[in-house]
């Protein structure tokens, strides 16, 4: 009867596969590192901004490393999946406290996954920088441990909605929102900032990450007789949204976010992207010298464009590093005290500086509009 | 009205993927949770061919049918037919078609990378304006090759010899087998052409909706609610599911509401179930005691 | 049988003492998720297992668990088990509406049903934002106490988890091993003959549905507490694959098949993280290699490896 | 027929499946503790009769009496509370239930389901086990299974696995028995063995209908004959007058049969 002696053989195998990975790999503490463990979706639906973030990470990491940009520290990088899962992040993470013992946890993306990872961070009494989670509640849990790195979404949308008043001079908007944190905190941020610059709102239809068909709520946007629609979500569900709207005869001005700020989005939008008008940090075609290292260091790298994630977490692993050097300790409270009194960094998405919930308000944020294949500036907003 | 045309082509690509589930449970009993995810290689295989060997559209479209189709029968040679020789459960067998849709999902990252991926649109992507109602070249490209599809495998199954020994087969494999009809051959003639069959659907949607690597779950669950509805194992029946469910959801998207779409529809459908039990097109099939 | 209890008393020993020498707060944590999936797979095998109904829609019901539960918590300030009572008399109601369907179809058709159900009660989560809080989810969701001390940490609620874990499993072992048991089986079986033979065979088909809903409820509850957040990216259709997945690489038609099923899956993913890119290819490679090579399951292995030892088995 | 009360009355049934008459008003009346046949050549209606009386299938017309009370159409769970059991043409045990399971399946209504005392050990819950054991043990051995209760029922051979029905149905302690082609697939030593469990039936007063091909059988089993064909009841009595019965012969022979 061999198939049962191979089915027992597999199921011992499966067992001492599980527990020895189990036993995990604590390095020994030689020289002075600090260990970041990175949470993030490198499988799943958004499994493009995990991977983006991931690289930016490891490039950041090797360079600061190259360079002893931190002194005597050494900076030593752990990346766990959580295929955007909320449970499996709590995981994750769990797992880079407990086998790997990081000191500072960066991620997640998904806003819901974050705060999952929050409690657990939170109750190891461990610091934890987002550099991809936009949703509002994530900084009013008074969780003294959590900090955003991600742009902050109300300036975003105050922004935008400004924009639309003045120079389209627009009375009826629509927003058409991702129905996930990011895109139902957007889509609350936009109507207030409608309602209070005295604008429409004449349709709100929300779509599902993953949604291939826009049509049906195009055309409900263009039945009220929107004439701008503000998008909230990733580009690939953007470029489809602007295509098609294209295709409808629907040719209101489009506005969209930093979510969405990306080359892809020129690339897949095609002619219907041209004239999208949105918000990001992050210009890659910006004349500021950092920036433009940093494009082409990351291009050269990895022979792709880098997404507006990728940047923030490329600035989050410089905000740590300096704060080590300035802690010169991974004690979690010093480290933390150290990132909190960050200034006077200039980066590639701005001069960080965190306010005590934790935001980061030294974000200044670029008004782009897309011309040929290239984003253009059309205003510099600085951070209040 | 425009809510019902822009239904279409949704309709057409659903109607595929039904088919090819209804194809599969009539000839061999087996429910195939990877159908999405044959779609979704025929759309990446298609974009590699177009991309790299820098081909035409018709040649991407029969390269990567025949590909897929390949795949389709070596899934059904090394996974279900030892399944089919244990007499597993037919539970087993959903979970093993699950287990190939999670690693053609991941195979699809690892090789070609998470970002989505622009396909050239054979036809100008300009729409066509018929009085107040607009549709694109594409769309009715897509409507056209998925009716076409579907007149193909209409003739394959009535004329073929292939497609006789396959209805055989689905109207009752026991006989069939007496009748000297070698169902393995007959079931890798199924998972082949509904492997294609998705591999086509592929390919039709991919300039439309872009290639992504988990394109396949979405296409894969609707395609089931498709030939759920027309009455599983229906070959007509999944054809006129699939339409159903593209204009049910092109029209709940559009006028009730967006973000209840998706369970409005599935509120509707176990309406539809619990008056007719077997699907929308089929006769109750009587119980013989 | 002396050799037997003893096996059985060092096995108790060790679950009961394990928190105390475990301290590594990561292993707790995959232990208690472990059990909170023990409790949904138990129903689930009862259901698709036993009485042969498949259910795609199992996180629908561990999503009304944890929501019903924390949203009484929180808005009307109930204990904890006040809420997880409630929790579990909502997913009856539930598992009844869902059961109704189910005495007419079988097979795809109740798969569809199910799979429905479950992205309902997704959906309704996501959209309701004045209630539900939509996507953003609920959080600080509180902690539940006992016996007058709050359960707090891993370990704590390795306790709480280990209670309802055992008591799932007792539950269900006597359920199965009595006429219950023995009449969902015969459903599975040939429900025509069972209806012949005076087996009400719509209340059993609706009872077990009802059964496998307050099972994935009352995890749900405990999810709640346990991980303080809760959104609807928990409860996605993969979700429900997973739970399912569990209960057949586990053996659905038999209890210890649960628990077999819910700690090997879940040991199973988590460790394959080493292999990082590749570790779904991987884990979807042993799904079908299990399912092929153990028809009934790890837990069914067992059973086929103990028969072959003693074949007049028990009567 | 005895003067006494029918157990049970086939009461002018009919029923049409679209263009085929399977049954035009028929009426059966069975005797109490007696063997009654349904005798008659393929197609006849036998099969659709059962069913109706098993309550799987509705009559167009008609109605089935039972001790005096109609029997429920639709709902065969309920025939079995009224005293009626049945076995079918095809075999339907629980395949991978022993056969200890499938015939206490049989006991089912006779044995309450007291959950709460299921999960506490309770007394109730054991006695009903009990009890419902010893039947389910007491049908077996009438049968001359009792040594096979732990088998699983697909690895019995066919003719025993008749058997365990038939086990399955005695267990249901029915006044009355259906058997639908019971002696089917038997071989010569079964089909006698068969003969001396249902004369054994009738000495413990219990009422037995049965449909059965082999005439051989019939003819030394049965106290009383009804003969079917095309749907309409052409011949009714003892065993012997069924025999030479001129209708019953030519139905099954053929027109041009005519023996004196």
């Amino acid at each position: 009867m061999n198939r049962k002696v191979i089915s027992l053989f597999f199921v011992m195998a499966l067992v001492i596969l599980s527990a020895l990975s189990l036993t995990g790999y604590g390095s020994a503490q030689t020289q002075k590192t600090i260990k970041i463990g990175v949470v993030g979706p490198e499988s799943g639906g958004s499994a493009q901004l995990g991977q983006g973030q991931h690289k930016a990470i490891q490039m950041a990491v090797d360079e600061i490393n190259a360079v002893k940009g931190t002194g005597e520290w050494k900076l030593e990088v752990f990346f766990e999946d959580d295929e955007g899962n909320p449970t499996k992040s709590a995981s994750a993470t769990n797992k880079l406290l407990q086998q790997s013992e990081v000191n500072i946890i960066i991620g997640a993306i998904h806003s819901s996954a974050t705060l999952a990872d929050m409690v657990i961070t939170q109750r190891a009494g461990i610091p934890q920088i987002t550099s991809g989670s936009t949703g509002s509640s994530i900084t009013e849990q008074n969780n003294k441990w959590i900090f955003r790195t991600a742009v902050n979404d109300e300036f975003q949308a105050n922004a935008l909605i400004k924009h639309a008043k003045e120079t389209l001079k627009v009375q009826k908007v629509a927003t058409f929102t991702a129905a996930d944190d990011y895109g139902q905190s957007g889509a609350k941020l936009l109507a207030a900032a409608a309602q209070k610059e005295g604008l429409q709102l004449s349709a709100n239809p929300t779509y599902n990450n993953g949604d291939k068909d826009f049509k049906p709520q195009i055309l409900a946007i263009k039945d009220s007789g929107a004439q701008a629609i503000f998008m909230w979500g990733l580009y690939t569900e953007a470029a489809l949204i602007a295509k098609q709207a294209r295709q409808l005869g629907v040719d209101v001005q489009l506005y969209g976010a930093s979510g969405m700020a990306a080359l892809k989005l020129i690339e897949l939008g095609g002619d219907a992207a041209q004239g999208l008008v949105l918000t990001q940090s992050f210009l890659p075609v910006s004349t500021d010298p950092k920036v433009m290292e940093f494009v082409n260091k990351y291009k050269a790298k990895y022979q792709d464009s880098p997404i507006p994630h990728a940047a923030q977490a490329y600035d989050t692993v410089y905000i740590i590093a300096d704060a080590v050097k300035r802690a010169n300790s991974v004690k979690p409270e010093e480290l933390r005290e150290a990132i909190a009194k960050t200034t006077g960094l200039k980066l590639v998405t701005g001069q960080p500086k965190f306010n005590p919930k934790g935001d980061d308000i030294g974000k200044n944020l670029l008004i782009t509009v897309i011309k040929g294949d290239k984003f253009e500036l059309v205003k510099t907003v600085t951070g209040s | 009205m425009q809510y019902f045309l822009n239904g279409l082509p949704l309709g057409a690509i659903y109607a595929i993927v039904a088919l090819s589930y209804s194809l599969i449970y009539a000839s061999s009993g087996v429910l195939n949770w990877s159908q999405g995810d044959m779609v979704m290689l025929g759309a990446y295989l298609g974009f590699t061919v177009v991309q790299l060997l820098h081909l035409g559209f018709t040649p991407a479209l029969f390269i990567s049918m025949a590909v897929v189709a390949a795949v389709g029968v070596a899934v059904q040679y090394f996974i279900l037919r030892p399944l089919r020789e244990r007499q597993s459960p037919p539970i087993n067998v959903v979970i093993a078609t699950l287990g190939v849709a999670i690693m053609a999902r991941n195979i699809a990252l690892a090789i070609w990378g998470p970002d989505a991926q622009n396909f050239p649109s054979p036809v100008s992507p300009a729409p066509i304006q018929i009085g107040v109602l607009s549709i694109t070249r594409q769309d009715i490209l897509i409507v056209v090759i998925g009716i076409l599809l579907m007149l193909v495998l209409h003739l394959l199954l009535h004329r073929s010899r292939e497609g006789k020994a396959l209805r055989a087969v689905a109207q009752d494999r026991y006989a069939a087998v007496l009748m000297g009809i070698d169902t393995g051959r007959s079931d890798a003639v199924a998972f082949a052409t509904s492997a294609a069959l998705g591999a086509a659907a592929g390919i039709l949607v991919a300039p439309i909706f872009f290639v992504t690597f988990n394109m396949g779950a979405g296409l894969g669950l609707k395609g089931f609610v498709a030939a759920v509805i027309g009455g599983l194992g229906n070959i007509p029946g999944a054809i006129a599911g699939g339409f159903f469910l593209g204009v049910l959801e092109s029209v709940t998207g559009g006028q009730i509401s967006s973000g209840y779409r998706d369970a409005i529809t599935y509120a509707l459908l176990i309406l539809v179930l619990w008056l007719r039990p077997s699907g929308l097109f089929i006769r109750k099939n009587r119980q013989k005691v | 049988m002396k050799k037997q209890t003893m096996l059985a008393v060092a096995a108790a020993l060790t679950t009961l003492l394990l928190p105390l020498v475990v301290t590594n707060q990561y292993y707790l944590h995959i232990l208690n998720l472990a059990g909170i999936y023990t409790l949904i797979t138990l129903g689930l095998n009862l259901l698709s297992g036993y009485t042969g109904q498949v259910s795609m829609g199992q996180a629908g019901y561990f999503a009304a668990g944890t929501y019903v539960s924390a949203l009484l918590m929180l808005n009307s300030g109930v204990s904890f088990w006040v809420a997880m009572i409630a929790a579990a008399v909502f997913c009856a109601l539930c598992g009844v509406v869902i059961g109704v369907p189910a005495m007419k179809l079988s097979g795809p058709y109740l798969v569809l049903v199910t799979v429905g159900f479950g992205e309902i009660i997704r959906l309704v989560i996501l959209n309701w934002t004045p209630v539900t809080k939509g996507a953003a989810g609920l959080t600080g969701i509180p902690l539940p106490s006992a016996f007058g001390f709050r359960v707090v940490s891993e370990r704590d609620f390795y306790y709480l988890i280990l209670f309802f874990v055992v008591l799932g499993t007792y539950v269900a072992w006597r359920l199965a091993n009595s006429k219950v048991g023995r009449t969902f089986n015969a459903l599975r079986e040939d429900e025509l003959a069972a209806d012949s033979m005076g087996v009400p065979v719509n209340v059993y088909k609706i009872a077990a549905f009802a059964i496998s809903a307050v099972y994935a409820g009352v995890a749900g509850s405990i999810y709640g507490s346990f991980a303080g957040v809760a959104s609807p990216d928990n409860f996605t259709f993969d979700d429900s694959v997973g739970f399912l997945c569990m209960s057949v690489v586990g053996g659905n038609r038999t209890i210890g098949g649960a628990l077999a099923g819910a700690f090997i899956l879940m040991f199973l993913s988590e460790a394959l993280r080493a292999f990082q890119a590749y570790r779904l290819v991987i884990y979807g490679a042993i799904l079908i290699f299990t399912v092929i090579y153990m028809p009934q399951g790890l837990a069914g292995l067992m059973d086929v490896y103990r028969r072959r030892r003693r074949p007049e088995g028990r009567p | 027929m005895s003067a006494a009360l029918p157990t049970m009355q086939v009461q002018d049934i009919s029923r049409q499946f679209g263009g085929l008459q399977a049954l035009k008003s028929v009426s059966i009346d069975v005797a109490p503790c007696t063997v009654h046949g349904i005798i008659g050549p393929n197609g006849a209606g036998k099969t659709t009769l059962f069913n109706i009386i098993t309550g799987i299938t509705t009559p167009d017309e008609g109605q089935i009496r039972f001790e005096d009370r109609v029997l429920p159409s639709q709902q065969p769970h309920r025939l079995v509370r009224l005293g009626v059991a049945r076995t079918f043409q095809n075999i339907r045990l629980f395949k991978n239930m022993t056969v200890m399971d499938n015939v206490m399946i049989g006991q089912h209504v006779h044995t309450p389901t007291p959950i709460l005392s299921i999960l506490t050990f309770g007394r109730k819950a054991r006695e009903g086990e009990e009890a419902a054991r010893r039947e389910a043990l007491a049908a077996l051995t009438f049968v001359g299974l009792e040594g096979k209760t732990p088998e699983l029922v697909k690895n019995l051979p066919y003719g025993q696995q008749r058997l365990v029905e038939f086990a399955r149905a005695l267990a249901a302690k029915p006044r009355l028995l259906l058997l639908d082609e019971p002696a089917a697939g038997m071989n010569p030593t079964e089909k006698g063995h068969l003969l001396r469990l249902v004369s054994l039936l009738r000495e413990q007063n219990y009422t037995v209908v049965l449909i059965e091909h082999d005439m051989k059988l019939v003819m030394n089993i049965c106290d009383t004959v009804t003969v079917l064909d095309h749907g309409r009841k052409i011949a009714e009595g003892r065993p012997e007058y069924i025999r030479s019965h001129p209708d019953v012969i030519c139905a099954y022979l053929g027109k041009g049969s005519q023996r004196a």
